[in-house]
């Protein structure tokens, strides 16, 4: 079952889409939304596209069940995907009366019974409820929720919505889990979830979309979870205020999209070389440049692994969905602080935007440690040297001001207390400790997703990486026998054995990547030597869904 | 606090520095300062980008974070936001502050972070061998600009008056008595303070020597300036010809960024907990 | 130059802009000044940045270079360096000239390059949904500042007046025949001019509305203002309170940055021939 | 025949070590003179290693046979390099009397005879240069060259040295070339010289070591030639200045250095979106970060190949010495103008500032042309469309102001004329577009070299990229038969074909790379699933010799 709300930017698309999910959620059924927009304020189109199921959905879909157009030009642009059998809601006004649409006056009612313009939307989703057979109660819930204190006019519009058409046309399943077992969240809320789960204290952005959506939860909850967030003059500015904060002990965020990670990768060599941990949000939309602000791509992944000048350690994750966004997130914190590297939570339009149900989440999977050196350690030191030459490459860290013992660090290469240097000995000595972190990190990494479990011998392969997981996932199950799907979500160190295996027992391997050049496949290749055999791109700004890769593959 | 000695904070290490240079005299006027103030060694951050200037984080006993060429502003704002509790200084040369780093002071200026910003100008690019500083004059001819510098030197004094910036301040590296005093008055100002100091570079200024200054500093303190008043203070720092202001610009009390802000007036964020598994279960509860 | 009608310079595009917002009416009075001045649209670059504001590339009949968000003035001014025959306006939204750009129009100020800078100032960043600007007042609340702004608002005239911009003026696009005259001057005016245009956002600023500017404006014309003071302009561009002054505040003639240059004074470098053979073999010669 | 010149910075190392290099090049020799110094303006280490030679020399060395020490450290520090049989000349007051060094009353003759302290360096170099067999008057005139109208009190200091000892210790070989047939320069100088001659108008950068060299130069030549040089105030406004004026005809050029360029990544995926072509010259040092800021590496290829969100076409060139690179040079410009990309100079500290004598330079053998549209071509358009979907991906390019046709670029994705556009397959067929010039760029790309010619079969392969090509040369002539040198001077796009072909051929590949990581190998993998065998690694700061890599290969 699947729903899509279109309409122009202004006429509350995304508002309209929440209720439902949030009405369905309440419902015990799980979901996954999509929300596509335009880069404007008004105008434009914004479609919100609602798929319903028994088990969790992590991709969207292009044809729906029923379409809620707001506006003649989404009608016309979507009327195309609805399915046979399919039903479309709009305004009376809406569209030519000679088609069966189911056609509302929701923006006569809205302005002569509500005075309020605005909720016309909310008076064609009750009638798209009512059809869907979604229970009257949890849509009034899923408003209340979403309005507040501005809820009653839109219970009323909800009310004349569901009015105007009898029972359900469709029915709903029965509820899949109870209150409390599932989430419902988009992949930006994970990922601000998941930051302040692992202890994050500051975060310091600029906004760029998709990487606002991080920002701005984290503003929300700032107050309350004392975090310090601040919005940047520049995403340069964002990165070194960040490392900053980081040396002086709070474990730091940054979040941006592609043109402003461009921005701090100086920063990010600077936290390789000064071994300050911090986490940076990476939303990829469609480039170069400023390219398409408010789509999605994977264009990314090489720049994101080879960005910054000289050699350092780094991990990089690219979440699947918005669970694996939270736990990611957490985990990104976490090895950054153990092994003093920044860390790259690459996600994406379509993953950052979407709401997705999920089992509820549990924090106590990915657990939290301090890592700084006891206080009392310190006071048995004779001097304090911040990049001592470990073993592990992880010199023991602790802060300024917490002891007598002074902390420094130097964006020249430096000895073992901070010291600039120009010793050539040293320099060697560094660059190895700093390097040696690599294999501490690699075991870190979990081996890729394979489904279905068992031998490949023989398969063809789909592999994919981050917000793909759902369409491959979706595509390889409909494939059936012959087929496996290989998902990476721990991008870097890479786990080569495992992809070697992969190589070796598959018949074929697809890479499915959304970029035109087959970025994961240069990586492994360049690790392995083993490259895919096929690759199905994609690039027009839009995920992919299960149809567009069964299409390619078949 | 109990005034301490000066030796204490200065490193004994080797000083890449120019036999003449001002920077020396810099340095034991910090020193001076901080001594002055009692402030412990470790509860000090010295930040400093990149230049011949921000090598003094290493020539000094203090904590210190020595970052990249031009963000040294940026730096020390995250430190100082995520620790109230250490006095944070940011130190750079005049390339460094005002000319890569140009938009970080203009924003942290709004800001009003707790923050004091001592800027080393020689009006040259030292490190990188002489080129045109944002502070030289129209007209300085250097290697990089052989036909002498085509743009108008930047007021960093007037820009930091029109930023309302709480406390301006300018000095020359040849009077370290006063340097000392107005960097001590600098760091106990609440908000961000700028202090200029105007230091000869014997390698590669051949214009602005340490006579040059010495001929023409005026200083403030003498002539009744009220450091009070932001159009007289303007006026100062836009007064063109021979003569070069030093001492008090100008002083405000305007809100700090700290003041009513929901995170700040609590414990440093850099010294708190990891967050209870209480607190993280009622946040996900939202969700579910 | 003869007068030509507004129309020519407006493209006959969909304009992606929110009913009722201020840009509509900048981009009226962009074109009437263009027409006072007859500039022919070809002799004309419209640098724009990213952000609502600087859609405006797209809805003109102009050359256009939309470049970064942040980075409208340093492409400005590297083509202005190139083509000294083109009129090259660069236009932009508050965050992208003040925020991200804000080293580039400081250095841009001093450099001294004949542009006009138009900035659309409307509080907020609009395009990235409501964010507070540098312009936007301390405590003004959004999304990303549920607590209010922590920053005191960046005041830009006050700013370019320190720097000794040579055309500094402020209007409001609720009045597009002041506002294109003030354009029109800017674009005559030798050196770096700088407009900022108060403009209503109804979207996201329901603080600063049509309303409210229209209440606290100031028309210096009729208050005895002399641009020439610099002093006197510092002092209207930081008078606080209620008052909103919109003209021209400074003016100076200064040398720019093209004034004794070496190479500015010939033909347009992006118009020169490539080398002669022989020009480059004396050159090779200084290495035998 | 090698001599080491060591001293504080602030002793004139370099100016002696240049009159030394031009004296010999006076002579008819070939030469390379290695510059190696700290990062400071007086006092630390800098050394002038200068090697002569019958045939060109394009690498260092690490053993001397004369070593001029300008003080008791640097005696101390390079004594152990001076070979069986060699000479050290100090001052006397320099070093322990017991030892057989040539020992000259230096100092005391400048201060006393001279009054100008700074002339004792002259005074030992005339010495050196007895002893060298190098004709007085081959050195009077390199000291005129090189101080012009302040030469007076040297010449006078270089008799007081020449006359201290009897004639040559050692002879010269006779001239090799006549003057004309050679020329002496740096690398630095041969890529702003490349730069000229390729019609470079407009340089704007940021001062950063070791791309500071291009931009003195270029602007020490900028009234003669008539080129806008400007310093920006970061590198940012660099290279967005440099696009505004590419964008307004003038070709142009930004050096820099890894963490400038790391700040120049979001124009440079700027450059790639609005096909705007800018050359950057990015001289590379070690990192991270700050790293060791006067020293030499090769750490910035995957950084420089990767570098920018999203994804378009680019050419990377990597000079193998000074010659290689004033064509290389004139090439990245011609190149970048004809695709209407980024190109990207890949030089080093070692590169950029060491002198070399090369067969006299000729421009002619890069052509360069006007790439734009004729204004009489533009006059019979409609409208003129600057971004008009051509087979080879080159849109006709023409420059605003030269006819009454609007030039609109834009770095949001945009339709053919410029204009901003959400258009989802007018952004397919805008990135088909771009990409498909990476054909007509792979063409342009020049076949790795190999040295000896012939059959790889079963031979050990030391393969090399960039300015390595010197050690890597000497040491494969000296390893003899059964070894083989692979070396790339144009890096992207990858010449794929004859790479698969070497390692179908050979028995081993070895990589020989300034890094850590063997970054070229990673690349080279990632593009033809075909790895190297070993690497050998140096990431000291130091060039390669011959004896180091003898050393790790044998
Ligand atoms: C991003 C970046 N650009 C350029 C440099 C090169 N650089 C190092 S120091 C310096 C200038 C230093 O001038 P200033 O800040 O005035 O300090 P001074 O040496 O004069 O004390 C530059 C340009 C760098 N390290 N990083
Ligand atoms: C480097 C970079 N950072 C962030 C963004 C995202 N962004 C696009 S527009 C904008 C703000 C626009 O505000 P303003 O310049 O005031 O223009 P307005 O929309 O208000 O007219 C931002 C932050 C971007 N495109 N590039
Ligand atoms: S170069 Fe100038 S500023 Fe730097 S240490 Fe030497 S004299 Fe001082
Ligand atoms: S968001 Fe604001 S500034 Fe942007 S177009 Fe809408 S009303 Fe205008
Ligand atoms: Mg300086
Ligand atoms: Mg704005």
């Amino acid at each position: 079952m699947a729903v899509r709300i279109a309409g122009a930017a202004g006429q509350g698309v995304q508002t309209l889409g929440e209720i439902l999910a949030r009405a369905l959620f309440r419902s015990g059924l799980y979901l996954h939304g999509e929300f596509s927009y335009h880069s404007r304020i008004r105008g434009g189109e914004n479609a919100f596209t609602l798929r319903v199921g028994e088990a969790p959905v992590f991709t969207t879909t292009n044809d729906v069940d029923l379409l809620l157009a707001l506006n003649e030009e989404m009608l016309d642009l979507y009327r195309p995907w609805v399915r046979e059998g399919g039903v479309v809601v709009t305004d009376e006004a809406v569209g030519d009366p000679a088609d069966r649409e189911v056609r509302v006056p929701a923006v006569r009612l809205a302005r002569e019974e509500l005075k309020l313009p605005i909720a016309a939307g909310v008076i064609l989703l009750g009638t798209a409820a009512r059809l869907l057979g979604l229970d009257r109660e949890r849509v009034t819930d899923a408003i209340r929720e979403v309005f507040g204190d501005k809820a009653e006019p839109n219970l009323r519009a909800l009310d004349l919505g569901y009015d105007h058409v009898p029972n359900g046309r469709w029915q709903l399943p029965s509820p899949q889990f109870k209150h409390g077992e599932a989430m419902l969240l988009t992949g930006g809320q994970a990922v601000g979830a998941g930051a302040i789960a692992a202890g994050c204290r500051f975060l310091s952005s600029y906004p760029m979309t998709p990487g606002t959506a991080v920002l701005e939860f984290l503003a929300m909850h700032a107050a309350k979870h004392g975090i310090v967030v601040e919005q940047a003059e520049d995403e340069i500015a964002a990165i070194n205020m960040a490392l900053g904060a980081s040396y002086a002990g709070a474990r730091s965020l940054v979040t941006t999209s592609g043109g402003g990670f461009a921005l701090m990768v100086e920063g990010l060599s600077l936290a390789g070389m000064i071994e300050t941990p911090v986490v940076i949000h990476l939303g990829q939309r469609p480039g170069p440049a400023t390219g398409l602000p408010t789509r999605t791509g994977q264009e990314n992944l090489l720049f994101a692994l080879h960005a910054g000048h000289g050699e350092f350690p780094r991990y990089i994750v690219a979440p699947s969905d918005a669970a694996d966004a939270f736990y990611l997130t957490m985990k990104a914190f976490e090895v950054a602080e153990t092994y003093q590297v920044p860390a790259i939570i690459l996600t994406d339009q379509f993953l950052v935007d979407s709401y997705v149900v999920v089992p509820a989440l549990d924090p106590a999977r990915v657990p939290v440690h301090d890592h700084h050196l006891p206080v009392e350690d310190l006071a048995r030191m004779e001097t304090y040297n911040r990049f001592a030459l470990a073993p592990s490459g992880i010199s023991p860290r602790t802060l300024p001001g917490v002891s007598e013992k002074l902390v420094l660090v130097d964006s020249d290469e430096h000895d073992a207390y901070g010291r600039i240097t120009e010793d050539l000995e040293i320099r060697v000595a560094m660059v190895d400790k700093r390097l040696r972190k690599g294999d501490g990190l690699r075991a870190e990494v979990a081996p890729p997703e394979i489904y279905p479990t068992g031998s490949l011998r023989g398969k063809r392969i789909l592999l994919g990486w981050g917000s793909t997981y759902g369409a491959i996932r979706e595509a390889v199950e409909r494939l059936g026998a012959g087929y496996a799907h290989v998902h990476l979500r721990e991008l870097w160190p890479l786990r080569t054995e495992e992809l070697r295996h992969v190589w070796s027992e598959a018949e074929e391997v697809v890479l499915v990547e959304e970029t035109a050049t087959g970025q994961m496949g240069r990586l492994i290749a360049g690790e392995t030597g083993r490259q895919p055999h096929r690759f199905v791109p994609r690039y027009d700004g839009r995920p992919f869904t299960a149809a567009d890769i069964l299409e390619a593959v078949r | 606090m109990a005034e301490m000695s000066a030796e204490k904070y200065l490193a004994d290490v080797e000083l890449a520095w120019c036999p003449g240079c001002g920077n020396f005299a810099i340095r034991t006027s910090l020193a001076a300062a901080l001594a002055q103030l009692g402030l412990p060694p470790h509860k000090v951050v010295l930040v400093t980008g990149i230049g011949q200037a921000a090598k003094i984080a290493h020539y000094v006993n203090l904590n210190g974070f020595n970052g990249l060429h031009g963000r040294t502003v940026a730096a020390a704002a995250g430190i100082k936001l995520a620790r109230p509790d250490l006095t944070v200084i940011a130190e750079s040369g005049d390339g460094d502050l005002y000319g890569e780093g140009g938009n970080h002071l203009l924003h942290n200026i709004r800001r009003n972070v707790d923050l004091t910003v001592i800027a080393h100008d020689n009006r040259v690019y030292g490190l990188t061998k002489g080129q045109a500083s944002p502070t030289a004059p129209r007209g300085y001819r250097t290697r990089a600009q052989p036909a002498g510098s085509p743009s108008a030197a930047l007021n960093p004094l007037a820009l930091a008056v029109a930023l309302d910036a709480p406390f301006v301040a300018q000095t020359f590296s040849g009077e370290p008595d006063r340097t000392a005093n107005l960097i001590s008055q600098a760091i106990q100002h609440r908000g961000f303070s700028l202090v200029n100091v105007l230091h000869p570079c014997p390698s590669w200024n051949r214009v602005q020597t340490f006579a040059w200054y010495k001929e023409r500093l005026v200083h403030l303190d003498e002539t009744g300036h009220d450091p009070g008043d932001q159009g007289q203070a303007f006026a100062v720092a836009t007064r063109s010809g021979e003569q070069i202001p030093v001492g008090i610009l100008y002083t405000t009390d305007r809100p700090t960024f700290a003041d009513g802000h929901p995170v700040l007036s609590g414990d440093p964020v850099g010294l708190r907990p990891l967050p209870s598994s209480d607190v993280v279960r009622s946040l996900l509860a939202t969700f579910s």
